[in-house]
């Protein structure tokens, strides 16, 4: 039984990460990218991480395989969005396809203060 | 006794305390030293004319051997005799000639200290402590040429004859050490018993060389001679007493020294004899051409040193009689000759012989001096002189078949010492005196004195021989023998050839007295051939070592930090290439390796084309990068390879390491200059030699099997005695704590450092 | 097969080669940013290499590394936005 | 013997490192604990010599892991000889530091930086494990970086650069060297791995590693051709480090290479031929160097260089003579060169230039302070009886015993060219004419300086160059020491038997 | 950097890792840990605070120049080395309590030199960063 | 502010005992010592801290996150796997009824954790979170799907 | 397995030493950093290596008993490596520094010191 769930969870695991490794390679911008890895990663890890307690049976590896999934999942969305941002003001350019572009002007490019003023209609325009 | 040598030494060094009492008048009370030290050897006379040595032993350095054993024979006592006795004269001299002097307790200093270094020379019979005293002579030599260290020309010949003397010296020295090395032993006396085996010895040539190189740099022979008129910078008092009468005379004692040492061998004696013939010749026809009255003297000073070579070399016992008797002549003409040139350039302002005549008519006392050790020079008798060259005629003529030649030369050699005497002593006082030395009046009896008492002894020995004959010419030449000669000076021998000889050179030179006038014109003529003399040779030789030097220099040390680690790399790479090709039995045991599995093969993929990469990416950044990459895949090894805290280490390093880069690179400009293709191929090269050796050296290594003592002892009782179960960490802070320890601090300093480099900025007066 | 084999032959090989393919991504760029994604991919692949390696050798002490990659992983990224923000103020 | 006290020349240094990390900002304190726990040091160092000397080699198991398992620190009379060189080069400098190191370094971790060198040197000295000396070498590297580089000015910038590369570059390479030792023997105290070197069947291998040992401690050492980095750096920091840097660090180098190629790799025919004519190009490349220099600390510099190729002369004949030669040569050397390091300061701080074209009337001006200066310069060059002197005798005549002739002519061309660079330096810096030389403005010329600052600088001066004198003059007690020590270097079952206990008779 | 997400999250991770740290550190001699990883990781955990909330606050909270942690781990590790000389014993020989403690396990002059290797390592790494943040 | 402080200490007092995998008394009472020195050396006065009383809430709400990202990544996969791609994305400006940086910050980890949006930024006013999404195709449905999914649920628990 | 590490090692030697010479500073200080990381490798290797079994003694036993990975290279390369990270710190900083006063990163334009001057 624990050797079988064992087995699901870390190939379920497994395969989000591949999934996460194709999609970086594959997705067409960064935004996209990062939108990808993040989750699936978290996902992909938090699985085979969950195998493991299993595998192990002890609380005390439990209750820190159950810290490590607190913190991803703390962290992951954090360095997603600091990236995305940082990576924004760089002015990476997002996919040709892309609809909507609501930050475009927003940021201040000395003082990087964000506003958050909604623009008149004729100025947003698609990308 | 050991007193006595090193007085001059002492006296030296309290000369800087109390120099500034005895500047004025005082100065004089200095000379007690050399007098009573004159008086003290004088005393020991009648010992050593009845054939006593006295030797006295001080211990220095037992563990070596090397230790003050003074050895008072015959020529040393002649030797100490001249140096205390001319140094006392030089002395008194000095404090009228320097009087009021800004420096003149230094130069009493240096005196003192050559005077200590002299004494110590002559009287050791330690071949080391000889050499000791030798460049103490050197040494204060170079002091006293330079000290008018204002003008550039006083400054270069003082390194000019430090350059020769310390050239010759080391040879010395290697020479002093060689004989030790074959004989045993550093005692003279000791060395004396020991002829034969020195003479057989596959070295003796070696020594021969070295022990040559020495004694002609120190008495300026021919083609080292050229240091000795650049050394006539020195005030005169310094050119009387080192350059004529003593230390230059130092390489002639060493000869007579080492004659029962190393003499009565064909080497030995062709040797000097050419060489001495040659510097005796050339030095003499220079002598001739000169203007400046210490030039002249210098190169007969120089011609009289190859006579007394050329004596040494012809070793029979008349010759080396001869170089007795000839080494005290000398001495006592041309000490007196260049105290009168100091007179003569301290009243008159010019030494120039040409515009010199008549200073007969105002002052009288320093001609009849200066007269007096002319005709010494000349060998006019009743002179001591005469009887000098007499013997010296005697010796060549008495040498088989080489006679004529060899007697020739000295006739020839001798008339232009003649003629160069003259010049010096005689030019300058008969004939009219120039109005613009009307006025010129008498020095100081301090000053003219002493060249008198000079001059005088010249002739009372040549009138009075006994007097010096059995209570010190014997023993010195005893001593040169090393055994006991029979004869007497006498200044008549009857007719003979030899007279004969006499007066055909006192003709000569006479002759070439009233023939040669000396002017500009006639130097002029002379100097043409000074591109090939060996002065413009060697100092030619120099420069271009110099240059070459600096060539090599600027090559190897080109600033360029790649070159500098190229040149590392390859000697590392071509040692281990020959070690490892020449030494090492090459194979693999396959059999020990481990199997290899995917996941890891993947990971060392990974590895090495990041490693390609961070060496090829045109970003610097991204290099940073992949250099992350690579850490994070070594990491995965350590965890692979069951090391959890080298992983877990490795990985939060790395990431800091990446991380400071980033930081740092972020305001750094564009890289943008590349190297060219031929460098990048070459540094490939000589990089993936270096890797693959390395590689190779890896592979062979573990072939071998490897002992495990002290990982077991850890296992064993890591638990047990350190109370912990991780094993690394229990190493780490226990087992090998003190590593540990040492890691933290390394840490700190590189902590400080960072803070200290980007925090502190001088201000500019911090600016150094 | 057993669980272990399973893990060593099937799981950890398509980590592996999961971490060579965002590796592609890495060496393709073609921003820094992207780099950073992938080098934090990598990382977080690593954890998941670890943890099925920690169950594989029987050693749950592995896992404790796992924690300490997460968190340098999010310094590493934290640094690199950081970077990237401070250049772009500098330009 | 064992005597857990003797790592407390390494303790002293330290705790007063820490110590003058709590005083951080307050200068003056910091220049009295720095000279004051010198002192202290100094004497912990002569009293440990004086024991070694006494009673024999004295050990202590780190952690009271008997060896070959713990790290072993171990006293013989060359180590101990060293820390006490050390301390009094480091006493001198700390002196010296006083007077002539800029307060905004001082503010900066100067002095705590100088006593973590000193410690990581003693460390080196005192440590009887191959590991933990890879170790202490980088305790002198981090600190030396530190220092070389403490003010950040340009030419000190470009100097570390080259400093700092070969440096790494040689610690890689006594890395590597040590991971292949450990490969083939499994094993890191010295003294064992004396017996299981000797003991090991691929001399091929052992000869490898032995190269590469070589090498990493070439580079420290500065040997040719491994040296370049020296001339390019060592000038470039204030006179104070440049003393301690050119009186102690590359000698850490030769003493490493002395301990490692008399206990562990005992040089064979190649490796004798391949020290010899790396020893002598040495001395002809610094002393060459040292010919057409015009800075006096780079005349200084590349002599160092060259008296390098001495010592290394000495280990290259391997008798016991020519090692006790170098033994002395190393006292003289470290005293002299320290010594002359602070004079190019003083001078530097008399004149505000290193500049022999700019230098002169230094002898005319202070007559008294020209004298002291002479003692170490013309004991450098070894004008007998003075300190460079004595260990020619023994290297010459160990040349003719071996019949290597060519490091014969080595060494006394070397001490030749040291002979000339050294008199035209006098002439040109203490005779030449200097009335009509520029003046610096921004400079606190020595005049200026407050008396206690100009004491500071004079006293290290004297102080080394009486001990120089003592070397020269009293030779007989130094010599007796080296050949104690030369002895030791040559017969090591006293230092492997204090180690490991008595060796039994089954192991060659 | 001014983003809220980012400071909100940093001011929760810091007293976790610092938690984490020690744990680390403690553990080290049963388990992979130890005095240098733990004090990295504490130094990580202001690192991540400094980047959220700029360096003046990080320094605040840590209250002291964290250069100042160098003397005091290196006197603490000091100590613990030491401490044998004073009976004689030799350098670093361990000293240990005779009963263990609660939660830590044996306390002897071991962990005494892994919290003077923690501090140092704090110090190190702050010291190191901070100044070449302060100077960008 | 004391209950507050309190309570973070027990919190983290009782992640020090899972941590170590001691749950003994003692374990807790060390983890508790120590978390409150920790806390003591890491407080400055300016701080107001709700965090720790929503202790259990948040842990709560971890396990309904579970199954948000599970369903997100499935969508993604789909995507990711299959040739063609099917998104439409966009940055879309959304206004925030959350107030206080925990709320907000916490809603932006939320929607960054799910299927295929991604918190780019949140304006420096804080009315405004800047969300990157992958499937964009009516823009004011995807910001009502936001205010009334997550962070009404997000709210209701915070509040 | 251990051939294709021993291809590693040699590689990043090589790549090492490549990149020591190029005339870049910081290429040159990642040299380093890579030679180190080479010779951190090595003592590993050379240590033998032993797949999954770390050296720590489990909660039950008092030593370690079956075959485990020698702990003596590991311990070394720790040091080693926190060594190397202090000494690579202060020479990252060294880049920042030498910009700032020379005003470049390329070697070629940093040798005056051996200049006479
Ligand atoms: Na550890
Ligand atoms: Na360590």
């Amino acid at each position: 039984m624990t050797e079988i769930s064992i087995a699901i969870l870390s190939t379920l695991g497994a395969v989000f990460i591949f999934l996460a490794a194709v999609g970086v390679v594959r997705m067409p911008d960064l935004y996209l990218r990062i939108s990808v890895t993040t989750k699936a990663a978290t996902l992909g890890i938090g699985l085979i991480l969950i195998a493991a307690a299993f595998y192990f049976n002890d609380l005390s590896i439990t209750s820190r395989v159950l810290a490590i999934i607190l913190f991803m999942l703390l962290t992951a969305p954090v360095g997603a969005h600091m990236l995305g941002r940082a990576s924004y003001f760089t002015g990476v350019k997002m996919w040709k396809n892309s609809e909507y572009d609501d930050l475009k002007g927003k940021y201040h490019p000395k003082t990087h203060v964000l506003s958050s003023e909604e623009e008149p209609d004729d100025v947003k325009k698609k990308v | 006794m050991l007193l006595s040598v090193l007085s001059g030494f002492l006296l030296a060094a309290c000369l800087p305390v109390i120099g500034k009492q005895i500047k004025g008048n005082l100065s004089i009370l200095l000379s007690a030293l050399p007098v009573i030290l004159f008086i003290y050897f004088l005393s020991f006379i009648p010992g050593v004319a009845n054939g006593e040595t006295y030797h006295f032993t001080y211990n220095w350095v037992p563990q070596l051997g090397i230790n003050f054993d003074f050895h008072l024979d015959g020529l040393s006592l002649l030797f100490t005799l001249l140096i205390t006795g001319i140094g006392s004269l030089v002395f008194i001299y000095t404090s009228a000639y320097l009087k009021g002097h800004v420096y003149l307790d230094r130069f009493y200093g240096y005196l003192a200290m050559f005077m200590s270094s002299m004494l110590g020379l002559v009287l050791s019979d330690n071949i080391i402590t000889l050499f000791i005293f030798w460049e103490l002579t050197s040494i204060s030599s170079f002091f006293l040429i330079g000290f008018n260290n204002d003008s550039e020309a006083s400054r270069k010949s003082s390194l000019l004859a430090l350059g020769i003397t310390g050239f010759g010296g080391l040879f010395l020295l290697a020479g002093m050490i060689l004989l030790g090395y074959v004989t045993g032993s550093y005692s003279i006396v000791e060395l004396m018993g020991q002829t034969e085996l020195i003479h057989n010895h596959p070295y003796f040539v070696l020594i021969l060389f070295l022990v040559f190189m020495g004694a002609f740099t120190k008495s300026a022979q021919f083609p080292f001679h050229f240091w000795l008129p650049g050394a006539m910078k020195a005030p005169t008092p310094v050119s009387t007493y080192l350059h004529s009468a003593t230390m230059v005379k130092a390489g002639i004692y060493l000869l007579a020294r080492f004659t029962p040492v190393l003499g009565n061998h064909e080497y030995w004696n062709t040797t000097l004899i050419i060489i001495g013939g040659v510097t005796m010749l050339y030095a003499a026809i220079h002598a001739v051409f000169r203007l400046d009255l210490k030039g002249i003297l210098a190169y007969s000073t120089i011609s009289a040193l190859g006579v007394l070579v050329f004596l040494i070399g012809l070793g029979t016992d008349d010759a080396l009689l001869a170089a007795s008797v000839f080494i005290l002549v000398h001495a006592l003409y041309k000490a007196t000759l260049f105290l009168v040139t100091g007179i003569i350039d301290h009243e008159t302002g010019t030494r120039d012989v040409s515009q010199l005549s008549g200073l007969n008519k105002v002052m009288l006392p320093v001609g009849i001096a200066a007269i007096l050790a002319a005709i010494s020079n000349a060998g006019i008798p009743p002179s001591f002189g005469f009887l000098g060259k007499d013997l010296i005629y005697e010796a060549t003529l008495h040498y088989g078949d080489w006679a004529i030649v060899l007697t020739v030369a000295a006739v020839l050699t001798n008339i232009c010492l003649l003629f160069a005497g003259f010049l010096a002593g005689i030019k300058p006082f008969l004939g009219k005196l120039p109005q613009k030395y009307e006025k010129l009046h008498l020095p100081s009896p301090l000053m003219y004195v002493p060249p008198m008492i000079l001059a005088g002894l010249g002739i009372v020995f040549g009138v009075l021989p006994m007097i010096i004959d059995s209570p010190l010419i014997k023993p010195v030449a005893a001593a040169i023998l090393n055994t006991s000669p029979d004869f007497h000076l006498a200044l008549w021998h009857g007719w003979s050839v030899v007279l004969l000889l006499s007066t055909i050179t006192i003709g000569g030179g006479l002759g070439l007295y009233f023939i040669l006038k000396p002017s500009e014109g006639l130097l002029a003529k002379a100097t043409r051939f000074e591109p090939i003399s060996p002065m413009s040779i060697i100092l030619r030789c120099t420069r271009i070592f110099e240059s070459t030097a600096k060539g090599v220099t600027n090559v190897l040390q080109n600033g360029y930090l790649r070159y500098y680690v190229i040149s590392i790399l390859t000697f590392l790479s071509v040692l281990l290439a020959y070690k490892i090709f020449k030494g090492i039995d090459l194979y693999v045991n396959f059999g020990k390796l481990t199997e290899i599995t995917l996941y890891e093969a993947i990971v060392l993929a990974i590895m090495a084309v990041s490693i390609v990469f961070t060496v090829f990416t045109r970003s610097r950044l991204v290099a940073v990068a992949a250099m992350g990459i690579i850490g994070y895949s070594i990491c995965l090894i350590f965890l692979f390879y069951s090391a959890p805290d080298l992983a877990m280490t490795q990985f939060s390093i790395d990431t800091l390491t990446v991380i400071l880069f980033v930081l740092v690179l972020y305001n750094l400009p564009k890289y943008l200059k590349l190297s060219d293709t031929g460098s990048r191929v070459r540094d490939g090269m000589l990089a993936l030699i270096f890797g693959g050796l390395i590689s190779l050296l890896t592979l062979e290594v573990l072939n071998e099997p490897l002992e495990r003592e002290i990982s077991a002892y850890y296992a064993e009782n890591a638990y047990t005695l350190a109370k912990g179960k991780n094993v690394v960490n229990v190493i780490l802070v226990d087992f090998r704590g003190a590593d540990t320890m040492v890691e933290i601090i390394v840490l700190s300093i590189a902590a400080i450092g960072v803070f200290s480099l980007l925090k502190l900025r001088l201000k500019s007066i911090e600016k150094e | 097969m057993s669980l272990y084999e399973y893990l060593y032959y099937i799981i950890l090989p398509l980590l592996a080669i999961s971490i060579l393919i965002i590796f592609v991504r890495f060496l393709k760029g073609p921003t820094l940013s992207d780099r950073v994604v992938s080098l934090d991919l990598i990382i977080t692949t690593g954890i998941g290499i670890i943890a099925i390696y920690s169950i594989h050798t029987n050693q749950p002490t592995f896992l404790d590394i796992a924690m300490i990659l997460a968190l340098i992983a999010f310094l590493g990224t934290v640094a690199f936005s950081y970077y990237l923000e401070k250049r772009e103020k500098n330009d | 013997m064992s005597n857990p006290y003797i790592i407390l020349p390494i303790i002293s240094q330290l705790f007063t490192a820490i110590l003058l990390m709590f005083f951080w900002t307050q200068k003056n304190t910091q220049k009295a604990i720095s000279v004051i726990m010198s002192l202290v040091t100094l004497g912990i160092s002569v009293w440990l010599l004086t024991i070694v000397l006494k009673n024999g080699i004295h050990v202590t198991q780190a952690g009271s892991w008997e060896a070959p398992f713990g790290i072993t620190f171990i006293a013989d009379p060359l180590s101990s000889l060293m820390v006490l060189l050390t301390s009094l080069a480091g006493l001198a400098v700390s002196i010296f530091s006083v007077g002539s190191v800029r307060n905004a370094r001082v503010r900066f971790g100067y002095f705590p930086i100088f006593h973590f060198l000193l410690m990581g040197l003693n460390g080196a000295f005192l440590t009887g494990d191959i590991f933990n000396l890879y170790v202490w070498f980088e305790i002198i590297i981090i600190s030396s970086f530190v220092l070389i580089t403490l003010g950040g000015e340009k030419a000190q910038i470009e100097g570390s650069i080259k400093y700092v590369t070969m440096n790494l570059l040689a610690s890689a390479i006594f890395l590597t060297a040590i991971a292949i030792l450990y490969g083939l023997v499994g094993s890191l105290n010295m003294a064992d791995l004396s017996i299981k070197v000797a003991n090991l069947e691929n001399r091929g291998l052992v000869n490898v590693t032995a190269i590469l040992f070589f090498v990493g401690f070439g580079i420290k050492s500065a040997v040719f051709p491994l040296h370049f980095w020296l001339p390019a750096s060592y000038h470039t920091p204030p006179p104070a480090i440049s003393a301690i840097f050119g009186g102690l660090l590359t000698k850490v180098g030769v003493y490493a290479l002395l301990r490692v190629f008399t206990l562990i790799f005992v040089p064979d025919e190649f490796m004798i031929n391949l020290i010899s004519w790396v020893a002598g190009l040495t001395i002809l490349t610094g002393c060459i160097g040292a010919l057409i220099q015009n800075n006096i600390r780079k005349v200084f510099s590349y002599l160092i260089v060259g008296h390098i190729g001495y010592m290394i002369a000495g280990l290259g004949m391997f008798t016991e003579a020519a090692l006790i030669g170098t033994v002395f040569y190393l006292i003289h050397d470290i005293i002299v060169k320290t010594n002359l390091f602070m004079v190019s300061g003083l001078i530097f701080k008399i004149k505000g230039t290193f500049s022999m074209r700019n230098l002169g009337g230094l002898y005319k001006e202070y007559p008294k302070l020209s004298l002291l200066m002479a003692i170490p310069i013309f004991s450098l060059v070894g004008i007998p009886p003075l300190s460079g002197f004595w260990a020619k005798l023994f290297w010459v005549e160990s040349g003719f015993a071996i019949e290597n002739f060519m490091l014969v002519a080595f060494i006394i061309a070397g001490s030749f060219l040291t002979l000339f660079v050294m008199a035209k330096l006098w002439a040109e810096v203490f005779w030449k004419d200097g009335d009509k030389l520029p003046k610096k403005i921004n400079v606190k010329y020595f005049w200026e300086l407050k008396p206690l600052k100009r004491t500071a600088m004079v006293f290290p001066i004297v102080f080394l160059s009486l001990i120089s004198l003592y070397i020269g003059l009293g030779a007989d007690h130094v010599i007796q020491l080296s050949t104690i020590i030369g002895k030791q270097l040559m017969d090591t079952t006293p230092y492997i038997e204090a180690v490991l206990g008595p060796i039994n008779e089954s192991q060659p | 950097m001014k983003t809220i997400i980012f400071k909100t999250a940093s001011s929760y991770l810091l007293p976790l890792l610092l938690l984490f740290a020690i744990f680390i550190l403690l553990r080290g001699h049963y388990l992979p840990g130890g005095g240098f990883v733990g004090g990295l990781i504490a130094a990580i955990a202001f690192v991540i605070h400094s980047f959220a909330n700029g360096i003046e606050k990080t320094r605040g909270i840590i209250k002291f120049h964290p250069g100042f942690l160098m003397p005091i781990g290196l006197a603490l590790a000091l100590i613990a080395a030491i401490a044998p000389l004073f009976t004689g014993g030799a350098l670093m020989t361990g000293l240990w309590f005779e009963n263990p403690v609660p939660v830590i396990g044996m306390v002897g002059s071991a962990l005494f030199f892994d919290i003077g290797v923690f501090l140092v390592v704090v110090g190190v790494t702050l010291t190191i960063i901070f100044t070449i943040s302060e100077t960008i | 502010m004391i209950k507050t402080k309190l309570l973070s200490n027990m919190l983290l007092a009782i992640i020090w005992v899972s941590l170590t995998g001691n749950f003994s008394a003692e374990g807790f009472v060390f983890g508790f010592l120590l978390s409150y020195i920790l806390l003591w050396l890491i407080s400055t006065s300016r701080r107001d801290d709700k965090y720790f009383t929503r202790g259990p809430k948040i842990i709560a709400f971890f396990f309904f996150f579970i199954y948000e990202l599970v369903k997100a990544n499935l969508q993604v996969a789909y995507d990711v796997m299959t040739p063609r791609y099917y998104m439409k994305p966009g940055i879309i400006r959304i206004p925030l009824t959350a107030k206080t940086d925990l709320e907000i910050t916490l809603l932006a980890n939320l929607i960054t954790l799910t299927p295929g949006t991604l918190s780019l930024d949140v304006s420096d006013d804080k009315k405004v979170l800047y969300v990157h999404a992958m499937y964009v195709s009516d823009k004011e449905a995807f910001i009502h799907s936001i205010k009334n999914g997550f962070e009404r649920k997000l709210l209701e628990i915070l509040r | 397995m251990e051939l294709l590490l021993v291809i590693i090692i040699g590689l990043l030697y090589a790549a090492g030493i490549y990149m020591m010479l190029r005339r870049s500073l910081v290429k040159l200080i990642i040299g380093l950093i890579l030679l180190g990381n080479g010779a951190n490798l090595l003592i590993f290797l050379l240590g033998r290596i032993v797949k999954g079994k770390p050296p720590i003694i489990d909660d039950a036993s008092y030593v370690l008993a079956e075959i485990y990975a020698d702990p003596v290279p590991q311990a070394l390369i720790l040091t080693a490596i926190v060594i190397s990270f202090g000494l690579q710190a202060f020479a990252i900083i060294l880049i920042k520094r030498a910009y700032k006063v020379v005003k470049t990163d390329d070697l070629d334009e940093m040798n005056a010191t051996d200049e006479d001057l």
